[in-house]
């Protein structure tokens, strides 16, 4: 069987022969075809099943609003469900399956729905599955959800590669049929900056489907030599493949370029497809209009086809759905169906037109003022039952039935920004309102204008508008100038079983019995019978059945409501709006200066925001990560460690006004802190909750060095712009970051100074009076290197922060390593970081989890009442400064080696176990190497008064309940003595 | 008229002849004892629990357009209730044991279908705060299960485990959470409401608020002047022009949230999974559907639509966390207006206007709190005092500072 | 959507992050009779209007201004923006 | 002289080069940058001070200029002063001097890694990378935009040369980012 159903003409390029697959049967097409085309051509019309009653369904359309021709295209991890073969361009290797049957699309068993269909009613589960009332999950709703569904996703990842790119342009063109490609010649002549974009591999919309000519050339020709002119335009792109997709606010459009669709393998490195947003600052419409079909019984059968689908298949893609086709009209579009295919030699069987009046025809006959009352064929229409105006019935033999019910313009990216489309009686659809998106006009049968030379005209002038063009009208070709009368006639008087909705299974009877029920407005009925709702978004259901819901309601069709389009115009893979950033690449990666070197270490690393941080340092024999962290601890704490900190914020602070600036946004006082001297800063938001802390180094009268925690850097550098240029807009501060600039690392520990000592230049003097406690300055390092030390720390130990540019952090960390190794100096990671913390006392993200005050965190007394600082007023109010109000306590088991849980919560030793008696709860938790024991920092109603207390900390979501002593949080040299050292 | 299997065989049998209207549609009488604005899931639920438990009888709703338009519409159906802090989840506990008995309270399936959710996280400090909730969680009596990666991966598979920049560390989990139908919601609650004597006025759009000597006597609306003892305003996305009527500035901000569903798929997703390194939330509908949101555009607005850095946005974090759902495609995408409060929690509380009340500022997770909003609002509107359930929903909360801030990110109604 | 920034010109609105209405510039007298109330309301209380909107935006991924800009919420007509500083001050901002 | 060796913001110890098609990304550890914000009230001070340093009118909104010690706009009143950091380690006390007291001067120089960009169709590359509308852009234009979620500076020194500046620690997915826009587009 070879293309048994090829017609002579066409576009495709007979003089290559590929190869496809469809539901493992091989057959063959040439370049030029679609999936669809393809298939009619070796006479296979059962593509597909519906979605509820699983019906045999065939090609209903040739485009993008196809409901029925969906399938799984390609195989293995490319799976790709619900794939419209109207629009998949033929390649050689194509692989298709049909999908929503089982065993086989020609036997399937769910296919017994459509006996009970009577059952199956619009919304019949609403009223049922209630009893009882455990059956639903575990029975009921499995079942509906294995019936339901369509395409299946292979469940394995995505593997090719998606883009993302931006473009902009003066005018975006949507739709090269006639009237897109007129605008685009007429605005890139003129010398605008176009963009023609069109979702069809070949340029020319409905003149590639049409015998009419367009000046001297046939309009297929006429476009071709349209696109030659443009592309040779360097002020015109033209975008194929291409579907705008969206109309977002401000003249941005999201628009998706297939570039590896049509390929059987894409090149290494190059996208599937990418996402553009178009910039444009006019847009102009061209998007054409969709036929419409009629219902009436059983009307769903393969072989019943749009009837500008058949002249598709036919002038386009040489190829009939049958060899016996009949039409079923109300417009006279569709006797051009029957000359076009009867001229191709396929054989008519009669045209069957609802108008007393249809045009006659001495080629095949014409059946006046009838109508398509049933028709036959369980996989296939086999035959086709007409009511004649007399009374009696006719039976037609044919393979396919051509319905033409009137076009509707493709209105929907005038929808996008919630405008609504308004009636026109003249042509008895909806055309773009007034409220289209600013920027936006319509032109062309989007825009109502449906005959080819209306739509170049259209075309041109509207392009002229948009650009306000002065230029003389271009000369247009002659063509075809025949609007189409449109009467509109819905559906066949009587019907039930008579589709609207083809794919979800919505027919005539579904919209009277929505309307029964008191669904009655637009939004009611898609919502009810789920009309509208399926993978061709309404495109030819939507209108019809408000047709229908208007006549049962006695209604005109604007009284009834309009339907809106929401984005995107046709589906988009999820893929597609990710691009590149998934996976590994999902956010920036940032790394430390030292990051290769504790690589090299073996570091485990963690993620901090977008850094990677190290989160300790296994060596050879250590099997749990404990080991590591505890002789991490226990050796800083003894003799020296080092730990990379540059990743937290880094704040440059200069201007006269700086120390004023910092008494604004710290709660503490800056004004009198020393040159040379560090001191810690606790910021509030102004609702009074600890926004972030730090310290702030003076280095000068006017300079300060601000740090912020790791992750507060971005928003605290926000927070800092705003308060210096919306509030105190005179005073002169100026801020920048430098985060990036500096490698820093903590060097703790008894033996920090003395380690440091060995690599700071000798004509700096760190000894601890003369870099006591809190110091800061510039210093050289390594015989030159500029440097910067600040005596702070985290640790509790003594402990210096030292910073170099980042590009000589790396060398900087291996010499810290290299000197350090008479003290048996180590690395120390996030992880030993957080338990010294934790021992000292020191809150931390945890801890400033944004609903804490100072005084929750024992640091009330550092919110000065003297100055007007952010966030002071609104932390006094009466419910954050109530007697008990949580604060913060340490916590220690009363056996050291019984687990201590973050997340925990405090009770009474005795009483019951619940909410009404929850007293606080454990923000952070630890192993102390020191202590030997498991410690704790938690938050505790009244806990500065409770010292000493027994209470119960409970996790029944872990599965504890341990005894434990409510301690002050400052496990280890609560004095501070080894600070100071 | 029930509703039942039996009865769906017999109409079927019949022609589908004796279905009756969900609801009437009547015109609205000159005064009733109580009118609540807003035909959505609250409102409606409202009147359910006014009229079922409270036996009030002569209430209207009135609705500016079609009752189940606003966001019951046009959310992604979650139902849970894993709250963390004291004045939030016995309130989300209290809606998760009427969703459980709502079918049979409604009669009316609303699909109400507990396959879980499951919150992952990435961080230990993200472990810690779950550790925390999870807790919170069942010391109030809610459900909740700590899994770690093994256990996730096991249940979940498909989840991105080798290629991702956040490794899962774990998840909690609430195996009752879930989603429900959400239109079914809004006509079941309609229904019922409307079997109960309530008088449910589709295109009436209140165009003010009659306030004399600080006592609200009713609403004036596109059908005329509508008298009330009590007027309760449950209309979230439009809380600030309602009661603006009243002269009320609130802390409540409304900002579109975008929700996306893809085309039908056959079974991929066993629960509801939310993200915990990206903005993103999935679960499965009865139809095939992923239905998936993220994060809000992040601007105040009325219109309801946003725009594509949001969109980009969820489908970077869904791809990232589920790579397997990339050639699934977005079928359709839509905008919801939301009440963004100062802390992220809801209002049901009096107002200094006397008979008048007000129901709003659920941020975006309004849909699960419908029952529960419902019935404490009828609650307040019957017996003038909040429900046991409902008590910190003050409006002066942010006075006093007793803020409900799950979040932890303050007064930005956009961050919560 | 797309915002004229006064000094750069047009500029794809995610490079901005958005903070709300332009009235948290006007930030009370912390030594006011009433500065209590005066900053619940400054920081709680909003007219959320349905129409025009002045609002804050910060240029995150550009030159780092702050900029009010005046929205309209129902259509997202953008029809003025100014930098928040110079707004500031005619408010009578100043150190 | 200290004995401190650098490596490169993408850990290396010479600089990564890539080719595709006709474009090519060289990794330039060579630059150094110090940042120059005007006091208040001395914007006019600070920009007649800068345009003696760079022997070129300080530029302007969204321009570079100078010859080897050149300057870009960075903000409103704020510069960023870039030099061959082989001959201007050192420039930020450089800068400090030329401007004294009339701006506020610190050092950038390790905050920022540069990639260059040679090759005819540079415009094919940039556009899968920013938002930016290159119809603008001209030799001495200089833009701050995001290049998948990372802050940068675009700078076109010709139709064919660009020259980006990204945040160090993100170096290597910048460099990611661009290599597979060459490759895609390319």
């Amino acid at each position: 069987m070879t293309q048994s159903n090829r017609l002579s003409g066409g576009q495709i390029d007979r003089n290559t022969t590929v190869n496809f697959r469809f539901d493992n049967r091989n057959y063959t097409a040439h370049p030029g075809d679609t999936l669809a085309s393809a298939l009619l051509a070796n006479d296979v019309r059962l593509i597909g099943r519906s979605f509820k009653y699983h019906r045999p369904r065939g090609l209903l359309t040739a485009g993008s609003e196809e409901p029925n021709g969906i399938v799984e295209l390609r195989s293995g991890n490319r799976q790709e469900p619900n794939t419209r073969a109207t629009t998949t361009e033929m390649f050689d290797g194509l692989e298709a399956q049909s999908q929503n049957r089982w065993p086989s699309l020609k036997f399937d068993a769910l296919g017994v729905n459509d006996l009970f269909s009577n059952f199956l009613s619009a919304g019949f589960y609403y009223k049922t599955f209630m009893w009882p009332a455990a059956f639903w999950e575990k029975i009921y709703e499995p079942i509906i959800r294995r019936a339901a569904g369509l395409g299946s996703l292979s469940m394995e990842a995505d593997p090719d590669e998606y883009d993302k790119g931006f473009r902009h342009c003066d005018l975006l063109i949507i739709g090269a049929g006639p009237s897109g490609l007129m605008a685009a010649l007429t605005a890139g002549r003129a010398g605008a900056d176009v963009i023609l974009a069109d979702e069809d591999f070949r340029f020319g919309g409905r003149l590639n489907s049409e015998t009419f000519s367009v000046g001297d050339q046939s309009g297929s020709d006429w476009a071709a030599q349209a696109v030659a002119e443009l592309s040779s335009m360097p002020n015109v792109r033209l975008m194929a493949r291409t579907t705008v997709i969206g109309a977002f606010d401000h003249g941005i459009y999201g628009a998706v370029e297939r570039t590896g669709d049509h390929v059987a393998t894409l090149p290494a490195g190059k996208p599937r497809q990418i996402l553009w947003r178009i910039y444009t600052k006019k847009t102009l419409l061209c998007a054409g209009s969709t036929e419409r079909p009629i219902a009436f019984e059983n009307n769903d059968r393969p072989g019943i086809m749009m009837a500008s689908a058949l002249r598709t298949y036919a002038n386009r893609f040489a190829v009939t759905a049958s060899q016996r086709v009949a039409i079923f009209t109300n417009n006279d579009d569709g006797h051009r169906t029957a000359a076009d295919l009867h001229a191709k030699g396929v054989h008519i069987c009669a045209v069957v037109d609802v108008r007393e009046d249809a045009p006659v025809n001495y080629d095949y006959e014409v059946l006046s003022g009838a109508q398509v009352v049933n028709t036959k064929g369980r996989l296939g229409l086999t035959f086709v039952e007409v009511a004649l105006p007399d009374g009696s019935t006719r039976t037609l033999e044919c393979g396919a039935l051509g319905v033409s019910g009137g076009w509707n313009p493709n209105v929907h990216l005038t929808c996008h920004q919630r405008g609504r489309p308004v009636w026109n009686d003249d042509l008895a659809a909806f055309v773009p309102g007034s409220n289209l998106p600013v920027g936006l006009t319509v032109a062309g049968a989007a825009n109502g204008v449906m005959s080819t030379q209306g739509a170049l005209q259209s075309g041109a002038e509207a392009a002229a508008a948009a650009l306000e063009l002065s230029v003389a009208q271009p000369v247009l070709p002659e063509a075809e100038d025949t609007p189409i009368a449109q009467k509109p006639f819905w559906y066949v008087e009587g019907c039930k079983r008579a589709w609207l909705d083809q794919q979800n299974d919505v027919t005539v009877k579904d919209v009277k019995l929505s309307y029964q029920e008191g669904f009655r407005s637009v939004e009611h009925l898609k919502r009810y019978t789920t009309l509208g709702m399926a993978t061709d978004q309404g495109k030819t259901s939507n209108i019809s059945a408000l047709a229908i819901m208007a006549e049962v309601a006695g209604k005109s069709i604007p009284e009834t409501g309009t339907t809106i389009f929401r984005p995107p115009y046709t589906p988009v893979p999820i893929s597609t709006f990710a691009g590149r950033m998934k996976g590994q690449e999902f956010h920036p990666t940032r790394l430390t200066p030292s990051h290769y070197w504790a690589k090299e270490k073996g570091a485990v690393f963690v993620e901090v925001g977008n850094w990677l941080r190290a989160q300790w340092f296994p060596l050879p024999g250590e099997l749990h990560w404990r080991e590591s962290v505890d002789r991490e601890v226990r050796q800083t704490r003894a003799s020296v460690g080092v730990c990379d900190c540059t990743t937290l914020g880094k704040i440059d602070v200069q201007g006269a006004d700086a120390a004023d600036f910092l008494n604004r946004v710290y709660a503490n006082g800056f004004t009198k802190l020393p040159v040379g001297k560090t001191r810690y800063g606790l910021m509030l938001r102004e609702d009074g909750m600890v926004m972030d802390d730090g310290t702030a180094a003076r280095l000068a009268e006017d300079h300060f060095v601000v740090t912020t925690t790791t992750a507060n850097a971005v928003n605290v550098y926000r927070h800092m712009e705003f308060v210096r240029q919306c509030l105190f807009p005179d005073m002169d501060v100026q801020l920048i970051s430098t985060t990036e600039s500096w490698a820093q690392y903590a060097v703790a520990g008894p033996n920090s100074r003395k380690l440091l000592q060995k690599i700071v230049d000798p004509e700096f003097d760190i000894s601890n009076d003369a870099f006591p406690f809190m110091g800061c300055g510039n210093i050289t390092v390594c015989d030159g290197l500029r440097a910067r030390l600040f005596r702070i720390s985290f640790s509790g130990e003594l402990a210096f922060e030292i910073a170099v540019p980042s590009r000589y952090g790396d060398a900087l960390m291996r010499r810290l390593m290299t000197e350090g190794e008479e003290f048996e100096v180590v690395p120390y990671g996030t992880e030993a970081l957080g338990v010294m913390r934790i021992e000292k006392g020191h809150a931390a993200g945890n801890e400033l989890n944004g609903t804490t005050t100072a005084l929750n965190l024992g640091l009330g007394k550092m919110v000065s009442k003297k100055k007007d600082g952010i966030g002071s007023t609104l932390s006094e109010r009466e419910a954050l400064v109530e007697p008990d109000v949580l604060r913060l306590v340490g916590i220690k088991p009363v056996s050291p080696e019984e687990k201590v849980t973050a997340g925990g919560h405090l009770m009474n030793t005795t009483g019951p176990v619940d909410a009404a008696h929850d007293q606080g709860y454990v923000t952070s938790a630890a192993y102390s190497p020191i202590l030997n024991s498991n410690i704790g920092l938690g938050l505790l109603q009244d806990g500065a008064n409770r010292m000493g207390e027994k209470m119960r900390l409970v996790s029944p979501l872990t599965d504890l309940t341990v005894e434990v002593e409510i301690v002050s949080a400052h496990f280890v040299d609560p004095e501070g003595e080894r600070l100071r050292a | 008229m029930r509703y039942s299997g039996f009865r769906v065989i017999k109409e079927a049998l019949t022609g589908h002849k004796g279905w009756k209207p969900v609801w009437r549609d009547p015109e609205p009488k000159a005064h009733y004892d109580i009118i609540v604005i807003g035909g959505g899931g609250h409102g409606l639920a409202t009147a359910h629990y006014l009229s079922k438990v409270y036996g009030h009888r002569n209430v209207a709703v009135v609705e500016k357009g079609w009752i189940g338009g606003g966001n019951v519409g046009r959310n992604t159906t979650i139902v849970r209730s894993n709250y963390m802090l004291d004045g939030n989840e016995p309130f989300y506990e209290f809606s998760m044991k009427l969703w459980e008995g709502l079918e049979q309270d409604l009669n009316y399936n609303a699909m109400m279908s507990q396959r879980g959710i499951l919150n992952l996280f990435h961080t230990d400090g993200q472990r810690d705060a779950y550790t925390r909730r999870g807790n919170a969680m069942i010391l109030h009596g809610a459900d909740a299960e700590l899994l770690d990666a093994d256990q996730v991966r096991k249940e979940h598979p498909y989840l991105n485990f080798d290629d991702a920049r956040f490794p899962i560390k774990g998840g909690l989990a609430q195996r009752r959470g879930g989603t429900a139908r959400h239109d079914a919601v809004a006509w079941g609650f309609a229904r019922s409401a409307d079997s109960h004597g309530v008088d449910i006025i589709q295109n009436c759009e209140v165009t003010g608020l009659r306030i004399e000597n600080g006592k609200c006597l009713g609403v004036e609306t596109s059908k005329g002047f509508i008298g009330a003892n009590k007027v309760g305003c449950a209309v979230a996305g439009n809380s600030g022009r309602v009661m603006n009527m009243a002269g009320m500035r609130l802390p409540i901000e409304s900002h579109v949230l975008q929700a996306f569903v893809s085309e039908g798929l056959k079974p991929v997703l066993p629960s509801v999974i939310t993200y915990g390194a990206g903005h993103f939330y999935v679960s499965q509908s009865d139809k095939g559907g992923l239905v998936f949101g993220g994060d809000i555009d992040g601007y105040n607005t009325y219109a309801q639509r946003g725009n594509l850095p949001v969109v980009e946005d969820v489908c970077e974090g869904g791809v990232s966390l589920m790579p397997m759902i990339g050639r699934a495609r977005l079928l359709r995408m839509w905008g919801g207006v939301m009440d963004m409060s100062m802390d992220g929690s809801p209002i049901i509380d009096r107002t200094p206007v006397e008979g008048l009340y007000f129901n709003g500022g659920w941020c975006y997770g309004g849909f699960k709190a419908t029952p529960a909003s419902g019935y404490c609002f009828a609650h307040l509107l019957a017996k003038d005092e909040p429900h046991s359930t409902a008590t910190a929903y003050r409006f002066d909360r942010f006075r006093t500072g007793r803020m409900i801030d799950e979040k932890g990110v303050g007064n930005q109604p956009n961050l919560h | 959507m797309i915002i004229n920034h006064p000094l750069l010109g047009p500029r794809d609105a995610s490079e901005f992050t958005y903070l709300g209405d332009a009235s948290l510039i006007n930030r009370p007298d912390w030594q006011a009779e009433d500065a209590a109330d005066a900053f619940y309301e400054y920081g709680y209380l909003r007219d959320n209007p349905a129409g025009e909107h002045q609002e804050l935006w910060y240029h995150e991924a550009g030159d780092r201004s702050w900029l009010v800009v005046t929205r309209d919420t129902t259509t997202h007509e953008i029809s003025k923006v100014e930098l928040a500083r110079d707004v500031a001050r005619a408010r009578g901002r100043s150190k | 002289m200290h004995d401190l060796v650098a490596i490169t913001a993408l850990g290396g110890s010479e600089p990564q080069v890539d080719t595709v098609g006709g474009v090519t990304c060289r990794e330039v550890p060579g630059a150094a940058l110090a940042s120059a914000a005007a006091r208040m009230g001395q914007e006019t001070k600070a920009s007649k001070a800068l345009a003696k340093l760079i022997g070129a009118p300080a530029p302007g909104i969204g321009q570079h200029a100078g010859d080897t010690v050149t300057a870009f706009w960075a903000g409103p009143d704020q510069w960023m002063i870039e030099a061959p950091f082989d001959t201007h380690e050192e420039l930020t006390d450089q800068v400090k001097s030329a401007l004294g007291d009339t701006a506020s001067v610190t050092e950038q120089t390790d905050g920022w890694t540069r990639f260059d960009l040679n090759g005819d169709q540079i415009p094919a590359v940039l556009e899968l990378l920013s938002m930016l509308d290159l119809r603008n852009i001209d030799a001495g234009s200089v833009a701050r935009c995001s290049i998948h979620h990372i802050g940068c500076f675009v700078l076109c020194r010709s139709d064919e040369a660009f020259s980006i500046y990204g945040p160090r620690s993100s170096a290597g997915s910048l460099h990611h980012a661009i290599v597979t826009a060459m490759r895609s587009a390319l």
